[in-house]
C-alpha cells in the first residue's frame, strides 16, 4: 500500500469549442497542465472560481473525461490500464445539487445498491441489508429505503448520494461543491456528516469548492486554481495564514464572515475573469494582480517551493528576490 | 418536546435525523393526477371502446361489411325520417348496399392496425436516432440532424402516394411507407429529452459507478423521457391514422372493397349532397378516434409534465 | 422618523396551491430609513424573496396580498392601483434581481433596456437618456460604456450584467433599492466587488437598501440593520451587531452556530446543526414555527402565537417565549460546549 | 452573421442534394423503369430500345448525374402523360399552389398568435380553455373531411362560396380554410406555451420592475422573444401545407401542384413525380433557410457573436 493515492502529472484537458458562436473552434484550455498528489486519509480542497476548471479535473480523475495530455496515476496505476469498474471501486462522486444527481424514477434502495449491481457483487441476498447498514451510518431511517427522491428533502437527497458513493467502499470521494445547494442549516449537517464517515471509513476526499470558509474547516490541504492551473498549494493552516500568491490573497479577503465591524472587503481585483478561450499572455493572472511587475505579461511563471507546497508566482522567483525587496 | 434536545450540537452520523415524508410516491401522484385528468379518462375510455369495437368486429358487427345487396343500396341510417330506414342497417347502406355500421366496426381494425404498426415502426427508427443523437452529441449529432432535415423536406402526403402509387399498394405496403416516413417527430423529441437528460448529474453518477452506456441509456434515460415517448406515441399514431385515411380517400391507400374510413369518404363523396350520412358517419368515426388519442396523448404530457411535478 | 423611505406592517402573502393555502408571509413589520440597509435573511422558502415582491407589487397572479400599513416615502402604495405603483416602479423604487444571466432581455442592447426606464417615467430626450446612461454605467464601473451601450447581455460577463442591472434601478434616481441575492449567482472576488459598489453608491445617493439574502456573511458586512426570516415570520431584528453579537431567537442562535468561521471555528471540530426541517405553511399554522426543531421548546410554544419582545439594548427584538436573559445564558452555554 | 448564413446555406443545398437522389431513386422503386414505361403489350426489343434512348442502361450514378445536370438547367424531362415538357407545366401550376398555400398560411397565423397570446396571458381562463378546446379538436378534424364540411354547408346548402376553380378570390377561402385551420393548433400551442415561458421570465420581471406599461411589458420584452420557435414552426408548417394541398386542389378542384401531382401518380409518370417531390421540396428548404435568417434578425445571441 502506497501512501500515494492520486497522481496527477501535468494533466491537461483541452476542449475545442466553438468561440463567439461562429469563428470556427477554439482550444479551451480547461486544464491546463496540473500536477498533484492526494495521500491516503488526506482531504484536499480545490478552490476557485467558477471556470477555473475544477470540475474538470474531478472529472479526469473520476474518468468521465479522458485528460488530452498528461497521465494520471491512480495507486500507482495509470487510470487509462484501469478498466471503468475498477476505477469506479476506488473513487466515488458526491455532486452539488442533490436533485439533479439521483434519478427521479428510481427508489432510494434502487439507488443505493445501483453499484452493487453494476459491479456484479456476488451476493444479492445480502444487498438489501448492506444498503440499510450505509443507510443508517448516514443518518437516514430504513424506513426511507423504498421511496422516491421526490419525497425526499434536500439534505436527505444528498445523504443518499452519500450512501450510494459509499456503498462499495471506495478509498476517495470526490465532493464536487457537495453543500452548495444546500441551506445554511442543511450543510452543516452533511459537513459534521463526511466529517464523521472520513474517521470512521478511512477516506480520503477531494473537497472541490468555492466556499473558502467550508475548505478551511475541512480540508487538510489546498490547492488553489485559476484558468486551468494550480496557482497555490499548500497544506490548509500555511494557506489561510501565509497566503503567498496575490489571487490567494485576494480569494481569502473576499470571504464574507459574520463579523459585521469589518465591513466590505476591497480586493482590488480590477478586471473580471478573463475568458478561458483567449487567457491573458504570461501570468494568467497579471491584469488582475495588485502586485504585477513588466514582465508578469510575459513570462508564464514557474512553481516555486514554499514549506508546505508550491506557488506559482513571480513574486518568489529566485531571481525575482531582489526586485520585490526594492519595490 | 419540554426538554432541550441535546443533539443540537451536533447529530449523530448513525442518527436518524430527518424522517418526515414530505410527499408520496410518483407512482401514487400518478395515479392521482390520471384520474383527476377529464381529457385523459375520456380520451382512455373511447379509445379503450374503440379497441374493443375492433377487436370484437365479429360479433358486433350485424352483416359481412363485403356483402353487396345492390337491391339495398342508400338506406338512411335509422335517425333519418325516411320508409326505408330500417334497424336492420342501422347507419344505413353504402351505394353498393353493404351495411354501413359492419363496415364502421370492421374499419376501425383498419385505421388502429396501420396507426399501432406505423406508431411502433417510426418509433423504433425515430427514437433509436433521436437517442443516439441526444447522448453522443458531436458528429452523431450533426448526422442524425442532417437526416432530419432531410427527411422533413421531403412532402409526406406527396413522397407516399409516389412510393405507393409506384411499388403498389397492400395494407402493408402502407404501414410500413408510413412508419418510414413519420419519425421525425420522434427523432426530435427524443433528441432533446435525452440531451436534457444526459446533463444531469444522475448521468454522471452512473458513469462514475462504471454502469455501460447501453445501461445508462437504458435504465437511467429512458425510464426519464418515456413520458415524452408516450405523447410523441400518440400524436404519431394520429397523424399515420390520418394519412393512411387521405391517402385512401386520394384512392391510392387501402383499396377496395376494404372498408377503411377514408375509402368509405371517398366513395360517399359523389352522394354527399343528397345522401350526406355516407361521408358524415365515417368522418365523425375517424374525428372521434383522433379525438380521443390526442386527449390521451394530451393528458399524459399534463400529468407527467414536470411543473406539476411540486 | 421623517425619513423613512418605506415602511411596512403586518405585511402578508397567501398563495393558493393545489393542497392548500400556502401562507408564505404572514404578518411581517419592518421599516427602512433613508441612507439605511436593511438585510433580510433567511433560509430558502422563508418568504424573504416574496416579501420583496409583494412591496414592488409583482407578486404572482394568483397570490393574495394584505398589510395593515404600506408606505413609500410616507405615500400609501398598498391601494393605489397597478397605473399609479409602476409610476413608481423603477422610478423612485427600484429592484435587482438574482440572476444576471436571464434578469436581462436577451434581444435588446444594453442601451436600450437602459434607457426604456428613464424615457418612461422622466420628460427626457433620447440624447440626454443616454448620457444619464454611460455616466452610470462609468458609475458602476464599467469602462469604455459608451461601447457597452451597443452591446447586447450576451457579450458581457455574469459580474458585468449585475453591474448593468444595478446601473438600470439606479437611471431615474430611486430613493430605495430593493436587491434580491444580487450576489448569489456570482463568484466570491466579484461578490465582494459588487457589494462594496451597492454600499458606495446607497451613500452617493442616500438611499435605502433593502438586500435579500441567505449569506450570513454578507448580512454581517453590509447592513446597518438585520431581520431575520423563519418560515414566513420575522424572527429578530436589530442592528448588524446586535444581531450577530447577541443573537437572541433560537433558531437565529442556531444559524449562527452552523457556519464555519475561519479563525473563529475550529479546524474540523462538528459544527453546529438545526435537526429537522422547515414545516409546510399550508393550512392554519400555529405556535411558534420553530417549536418542532428548537433545543429549547416548551409546551407552551405550541399553544399560541408568540409575539415580538424587546431584546436587552434599544432597537433590537426577538420571536421567543423565553426571556432576553433566558436566551443569553442559552449563547453562552453554547458557546462552552 | 455571414458565416452563420453561409454556413445555414452549406447545410441546405447539402440537403438539397441529398433530397434530389432521393427523388432520382424513385425510378427504382418500381423496379426496371424501362419496363414501366414501355407497358405491358412491348416486347423485349421495344424495352431494349427505350432503355438505350433513356439511358438506362447507364451506371446509376452517371444516370444520376446526367439528370440532377439537366434539373439544374431547368429541364425535368417530358410528361408521358400530359406530352408537355415538365418544367413548363410545374412553373405553370406553381403560382396558384403557392398563393394557395400563402392563403392558408396567413389564416393560420392571423388566427393562432393572437388567440394563443391571449390564452398565455389569461391562463386557465374560460379564453384559454376555448383556445385548448378549438385545439384539441382542430386537431382531430381530417382535413379532406372538413373540406367536404365545408363544401357541404357553405358551398351547397348555404351557397355563399363558390365550390371549385380559382376563377375570383373567393374561391380561395374555403381551401385556404381547410389547409390551414389543421396548422393552426401546433402554432397556437407553440406561441401559448412560448408565452407563457417567456412572460413567467427573470427579464420579463426586470422589465415590470421598471415600471414599464403592461403593453409594452407584453409586446416589445414578451412577444419578441417568444415569436422566435414560432417563425421556425410557422416555416416548417408552410411545407406541410404545400405537401397536404394535393387533397385539398383535388377536392377543390384547383388547377395547382398538388392536384397536377395527384393526376400525374395516378398515372404513374414519374418524370413529373419526380419534379414536384424535388420542386417541393427544394421551396421547402429555401424557406427554412429564410426562416433561420429571420431568426437570426430576431435574435441577437445568432447574429452577433
Amino acid at each position: 500500500m502506497t501512501k500515494t493515492v492520486i497522481d496527477v502529472r501535468d494533466a491537461r484537458q483541452t476542449f475545442m469549442i466553438s468561440a463567439g458562436a461562429f469563428r470556427g473552434k477554439r482550444p479551451l484550455h480547461a486544464v491546463n497542465g496540473v500536477s498533484i498528489t492526494i495521500d491516503r486519509g488526506e482531504v484536499l480542497g480545490i478552490v476557485g472560481e467558477s471556470g477555473c476548471g475544477k470540475t474538470t479535473l474531478a472529472k479526469m480523475i473520476l474518468g468521465l473525461l479522458q485528460p488530452t495530455g498528461g497521465d494520471i496515476l491512480l495507486e500507482g496505476r495509470p487510470i487509462t490500464e484501469l478498466t471503468r469498474l475498477e476505477v469506479a471501486r476506488l473513487l466515488q462522486p458526491i455532486f452539488q445539487d442533490p436533485y439533479s444527481s439521483l434519478n427521479p424514477r428510481k427508489s432510494v434502495g434502487n439507488i443505493i445498491s445501483l453499484p452493487l449491481k453494476v459491479q456484479k457483487d456476488p451476493h444479492p441476498e445480502s444487498w438489501r441489508e448492506r444498503v440499510e447498514e450505509k443507510m443508517a451510518l448516514v443518518g437516514l431511517a430504513k424506513r426511507l429505503y423504498n421511496l422516491y427522491p421526490n419525497q425526499l428533502s434536500g439534505g436527505q437527497r444528498q445523504r443518499v448520494a452519500v450512501a450510494r458513493a459509499l456503498v462499495n467502499r471506495p478509498q476517495v470521494v470526490i465532493c464536487d461543491e457537495p453543500t452548495s445547494a444546500l441551506d445554511v442549516s442543511v450543510q452543516s449537517q452533511i459537513l459534521n456528516l463526511l466529517q464523521d464517515l472520513r474517521y470512521q471509513l478511512n477516506l480520503t476526499y477531494i473537497l472541490i469548492s468555492h466556499n473558502l470558509a467550508v475548505v478551511e474547516h475541512i480540508a487538510t490541504r489546498v490547492a488553489v486554481m485559476y484558468l486551468g492551473r494550480v496557482v497555490e498549494e499548500a497544506d490548509t493552516a500555511s494557506l489561510f495564514e501565509r497566503p503567498q500568491h496575490p489571487y490567494t490573497r485576494a480569494l481569502l479577503e473576499s470571504v464574507l464572515t459574520p463579523e459585521p465591524a469589518l465591513g466590505v472587503p476591497d480586493t482590488q481585483l480590477g478586471a473580471a475573469y478573463p475568458n478561458p478561450v483567449a487567457p491573458p499572455s504570461g501570468c494568467t493572472f497579471h491584469p488582475r494582480c495588485t502586485q504585477v511587475m513588466n514582465h508578469c505579461s510575459r513570462i508564464a511563471p514557474r512553481p516555486v517551493a514554499t514549506e508546505t507546497g508550491h506557488v506559482e508566482c513571480h513574486l518568489y522567483a529566485a531571481d525575482q528576490g531582489k526586485e520585490r525587496a526594492i519595490s | 418536546m419540554s426538554a432541550p434536545n441535546p443533539t443540537i450540537n451536533g447529530t449523530l452520523a448513525g442518527a436518524p435525523v430527518v424522517a418526515q415524508i414530505l410527499e408520496p410516491s410518483p407512482g401514487a401522484i400518478l395515479r392521482r393526477r390520471i384520474f383527476g385528468h377529464v381529457g385523459l379518462v375520456l380520451g382512455g375510455a373511447f379509445l379503450v371502446l374503440i379497441i374493443a369495437m375492433a377487436l370484437l368486429a365479429p360479433f358486433l358487427a350485424p352483416h359481412d361489411p363485403l356483402d353487396q345487396e345492390l337491391s339495398r343500396k342508400l338506406i338512411p341510417p335509422i335517425w333519418h325520417d325516411s320508409p326505408k330506414a330500417t334497424w336492420e342497417h342501422p347507419l344505413g347502406t353504402d351505394l353498393f348496399g353493404r351495411d354501413y355500421f359492419s363496415r364502421l366496426i370492421y374499419g376501425s381494425q383498419i385505421s388502429l392496425l396501420i396507426g399501432f404498426a406505423a406508431m411502433l415502426i417510426s418509433g423504433v427508427i425515430g427514437t433509436t436516432l433521436g437517442v443516439l443523437a441526444g447522448y453522443f452529441g458531436g458528429r452523431v449529432d450533426m448526422v442524425v440532424n442532417f437526416i432530419i432535415t432531410t427527411r422533413l423536406s421531403m412532402p409526406v402526403v406527396l413522397v407516399a402516394l409516389a412510393v405507393v402509387s409506384l411499388i403498389g399498394n397492400s395494407l402493408w405496403i402502407v404501414i410500413w411507407v408510413l412508419g418510414l416516413l413519420i419519425w421525425d417527430r420522434f427523432a426530435v423529441v427524443m433528441r432533446s429529452s435525452t440531451q436534457q437528460m444526459r446533463n444531469l448529474d444522475y448521468v454522471a453518477a452512473a458513469q462514475a459507478l462504471g454502469c455501460s452506456t447501453f445501461r445508462i441509456i437504458v435504465t437511467e434515460i429512458m425510464p426519464n423521457i418515456l413520458n415524452n415517448l408516450i405523447v410523441v406515441a400518440t400524436v404519431e399514431m394520429a397523424h399515420a391514422i390520418l394519412l393512411e385515411a387521405a391517402l385512401s380517400f386520394l384512392g391510392l391507400g387501402v383499396q377496395p372493397p376494404a372498408p377503411s374510413w377514408g375509402l368509405m369518404i371517398a366513395e360517399g363523396k359523389g352522394f354527399m349532397f343528397f345522401q350526406p350520412w355516407l361521408i358524415g358517419i365515417p368522418g365523425a368515426a375517424l374525428f372521434i378516434l383522433i379525438l380521443s388519442i390526442n386527449l390521451l396523448g394530451d393528458g399524459v404530457r399534463d400529468v407527467t409534465a414536470p411543473e406539476n411535478q411540486n | 422618523m421623517a425619513d423613512r423611505i418605506l415602511e411596512v406592517n403586518n405585511l402578508t402573502v397567501d398563495i393558493p396551491v393545489p393542497s392548500g393555502m400556502l401562507h408564505a408571509v404572514q404578518g411581517v413589520s419592518f421599516s427602512v430609513g433613508r441612507g439605511e440597509t436593511l438585510c433580510i435573511v433567511g433560509e430558502s422558502g422563508c418568504g424573504k424573496s416574496l416579501t420583496s415582491l409583494a412591496i414592488m407589487d409583482l407578486l404572482p397572479a394568483n397570490a393574495s396580498r394584505t398589510a395593515d400599513k404600506l408606505e413609500h416615502d410616507g405615500v400609501d402604495i398598498l391601494n393605489i392601483g397597478e397605473n399609479r405603483m409602476a409610476n413608481i416602479r423603477g422610478n423612485t423604487m427600484g429592484m435587482i434581481f438574482q440572476e444576471p444571466m436571464t434578469s436581462l432581455n436577451p434581444a435588446y442592447t444594453i442601451s436600450n433596456q437602459l434607457e426604456e426606464a428613464l424615457l418612461r417615467h422622466k420628460k427626457v430626450g433620447r440624447g440626454e437618456a443616454r448620457e444619464r446612461a454611460v455616466f452610470l454605467l462609468e458609475k458602476v464601473g464599467i469602462t469604455a460604456a459608451s461601447n457597452r451601450l451597443r452591446q447586447y447581455p450576451h457579450q458581457l460577463s455574469g459580474g458585468l450584467r449585475q453591474r448593468v442591472m444595478i446601473a438600470m434601478t439606479l437611471m431615474c434616481g430611486p430613493d430605495l433599492i430593493i436587491a434580491d441575492e444580487p450576489t448569489t449567482a456570482l463568484d466570491v472576488t466579484i461578490q465582494a466587488q459588487i457589494l462594496l459598489l451597492l454600499a458606495e453608491l446607497q451613500k452617493e445617493f442616500h438611499m435605502g437598501l433593502i438586500l435579500i439574502t441567505h449569506d450570513l456573511g454578507v448580512v454581517a458586512r453590509v447592513a446597518d440593520r438585520v431581520a431575520v426570516m423563519y418560515a414566513g415570520q420575522l424572527v429578530e431584528q436589530g442592528t448588524a451587531t446586535q444581531v450577530f453579537e447577541n443573537p437572541t431567537n433560537p433558531y437565529t442562535q442556531g444559524l449562527l452556530d452552523c457556519i464555519p468561521i475561519p479563525g473563529k471555528t475550529a479546524r474540523g471540530a462538528h459544527l453546529g446543526s438545526i435537526p429537522g426541517i422547515v414545516p409546510s405553511l399550508i393550512g392554519d399554522l400555529n405556535g411558534c414555527r420553530f417549536a418542532d426543531r428548537c433545543p429549547y421548546a416548551k409546551d407552551e410554544c405550541v399553544a399560541k402565537d408568540i409575539e415580538f419582545r424587546a431584546a436587552f439594548e434599544a432597537g433590537h427584538s426577538y420571536r421567543c417565549v423565553l426571556s432576553p436573559e433566558v436566551c443569553a445564558k442559552n449563547a453562552q452555554r453554547k458557546l462552552i460546549a | 452573421m455571414f458565416i452563420y448564413a453561409c454556413k445555414r446555406f452549406g447545410v441546405a443545398v447539402l440537403v438539397a442534394i441529398t433530397v434530389s437522389l432521393l427523388s432520382f431513386s424513385l425510378i427504382y422503386l418500381s423496379g426496371d423503369p424501362a419496363m414501366a414505361l414501355a407497358g405491358e403489350s412491348a416486347t423485349s426489343e421495344d424495352i431494349e430500345n427505350i432503355r438505350r434512348v433513356y439511358g438506362y442502361d447507364q451506371p446509376i450514378m452517371v444516370q444520376y448525374v446526367d439528370w440532377l445536370s439537366r434539373v439544374v438547367q431547368g429541364d425535368f424531362g417530358r410528361s408521358h402523360y400530359l406530352k408537355r415538357e415538365v418544367a413548363e407545366v410545374i412553373f405553370e401550376r406553381l403560382p396558384t399552389t403557392m398563393l394557395l398555400g400563402a392563403c392558408a398560411l396567413g389564416f393560420a397565423i392571423l388566427l393562432s398568435i393572437p388567440l394563443g397570446v391571449l390564452a398565455a396571458i389569461r391562463p386557465n381562463t374560460i379564453i384559454d380553455r376555448l383556445a385548448l378546446t378549438l385545439a384539441v379538436v382542430g386537431q382531430a378534424l381530417p382535413s379532406f373531411w372538413f373540406a367536404l364540411i365545408l363544401i357541404f354547408w357553405l358551398g351547397i346548402t348555404w351557397r355563399l362560396l363558390p365550390i371549385t376553380g380559382t376563377a375570383s378570390w373567393q374561391n380561395f377561402i374555403m381551401p385556404a380554410v381547410a389547409l390551414g385551420y389543421y396548422v393552426t393548433p401546433a402554432i397556437m400551442r407553440l406561441t401559448r406555451a412560448g408565452m407563457l415561458e417567456v412572460l413567467s421570465s427573470d427579464y420579463i420581471r426586470t422589465a415590470r420592475a421598471k415600471g414599464l406599461k403592461p403593453a409594452t411589458v407584453l409586446f416589445k420584452h414578451a412577444l419578441r422573444n417568444a415569436i422566435i420557435p414560432v417563425v421556425s414552426l410557422a416555416a416548417v408548417q408552410f411545407g406541410f401545407m404545400l405537401g397536404g394541398s394535393i387533397v385539398i386542389e383535388t377536392i377543390f378542384a384547383i388547377n395547382g401542384l398538388g392536384f397536377l401531382a395527384w393526376e400525374t401518380i395516378q398515372r404513374g409518370d414519374l418524370p413529373t413525380m419526380q419534379a414536384i417531390v424535388l420542386v417541393l421540396a427544394c421551396f421547402y428548404i429555401v424557406l427554412t433557410f429564410l426562416a433561420d435568417m429571420l431568426n437570426a434578425f430576431l435574435d441577437p445571441r445568432i447574429r452577433v457573436a
